[in-house]
């Protein structure tokens, strides 16, 4: 399984803060992830349109849309950082 | 020597530096960055916030700001905290001390570290103001702040 | 909102830290800079110093370059404390804090006024080394420090 | 009267920390003071050789060896600063 992590905004608007999607082609990159939630229509749709930024991670690294992702792999989704 | 601490509760700021100064008399200078809540953002008032983070990736990415810091300058020890959860105005949000035996390096890191840490850790601020909650945007200021490392 | 001190005794870092941070949340960013005594300089170990200073002059110097620090950045309050007589090693030996709505502001200011202070403020060292006492002399890196500040 | 005022080095040097001139051509200037302060010969001959910097100031704002200097002025000589 892959775990996916949504914060801030985009955990809001999705109304969920996680959940895990089984390992397979289409999961084996965030770009292919995102793919496959903007199937679902609806807010995922939306926030994955390409509208807003959204940035991602692979095991808590900073990733891309083209970062490998296998079986056990954590991914989240989140928007651009506002600390400090 | 280098400690990162996230927390809900507020840091002592006087503490942290005394810890850092007191032990090592290596120590020449102690620059500490003190960033608070303003009640006053954007234009509007603000007052209260929520900080949103990711806990593991925060930490990780921290260290190698750190890291990083360490490397590029000659260093004596260097100390971030940074709250999450619920902020007042006045409330202090992060501290970034950095110990050296010369100032210059001292500031080149502390400042370093903080534009780093507002661009690279997964936090997220969300603002209490009249007409409601809002998620803050980006600042274009930070991209160049941080920008500005990376030739020199 | 401005203020130097001048004094024999040691000071409270975090007083003058929470004095300036907790009156005013149009304060975003609160930078400080704390020189202290070390126990090695110029190969020798030191055990301990007296600095002198010149009554009257110091203060005009030092008002003069926090007046153009105010004149150059958009400012929250600077306070400047500064240790006279006999110090020892791990003492604090000056304070430079500098309050503004936005960090970069703050930490150009900071630096700024150490670097002017350890140029233009008529302070000198004397320090107490196994051979004997000496005086300190001034260092060249401190005028470059300086002078950097005079093109940008 | 020009008061004068010796810190740091150079008070140790000469032995005093400061003392009174009278105000006339030859103290007209710092540098005019140095001229007169030399021929004391001695350590005040030496003070001012130029071998060690010197630095004055006249009525506690940095001076040069022209500035000009009128009764009632207070004149001080000093080696570079070191303080912070």
């Amino acid at each position: 399984m892959i775990r996916i992590l949504y914060f801030a905004r985009l955990r809001e608007q999705l109304g969920t803060g996680a959940e895990e999607l089984p390992a397979s082609p289409e999961s084996a990159t965030p770009g292919a992830i995102i793919g496959q939630l903007k199937q679902r229509g609806g807010p995922w749709a939306e926030v994955f349109a390409g509208d807003q930024p959204v940035l991602m991670s692979v095991n808590q690294e900073v990733a891309d849309l083209d970062t490998p992702v296998t079986d056990g792999d954590e991914v989240a989704f989140f928007p651009p950082v506002t600390g400090g | 020597m280098d400690q990162i601490t996230i927390q809900t509760t507020p840091f002592d700021i006087a503490a942290i530096q005394e810890e850092m100064r007191a032990g090592d008399p290596a120590i020449g200078a102690l620059v500490t960055f003190v960033g608070q809540m303003r009640d006053f953002n954007d234009g509007d008032p603000v007052s209260a916030m929520t900080l949103e983070h990711y806990p593991g990736m925060t930490e990780k990415a921290l260290q190698k700001i750190l890291d990083q810091a360490n490397r590029r300058w000659e260093l004596l020890g260097i100390r971030v905290v940074h709250r999450v959860g619920e902020l007042k105005p006045l409330d202090p949000i992060v501290l970034v001390a950095v110990a050296s035996a010369h100032r210059g390096e001292a500031f080149r890191a502390c400042e370093f570290v903080i534009d780093y840490l507002k661009t690279r850790a997964p936090f997220w601020k969300k603002e209490r103001t009249p007409d409601g909650e809002r998620w803050v945007d980006a600042r274009v200021s930070d991209d160049e702040a941080e920008a500005r490392w990376r030739d020199s």
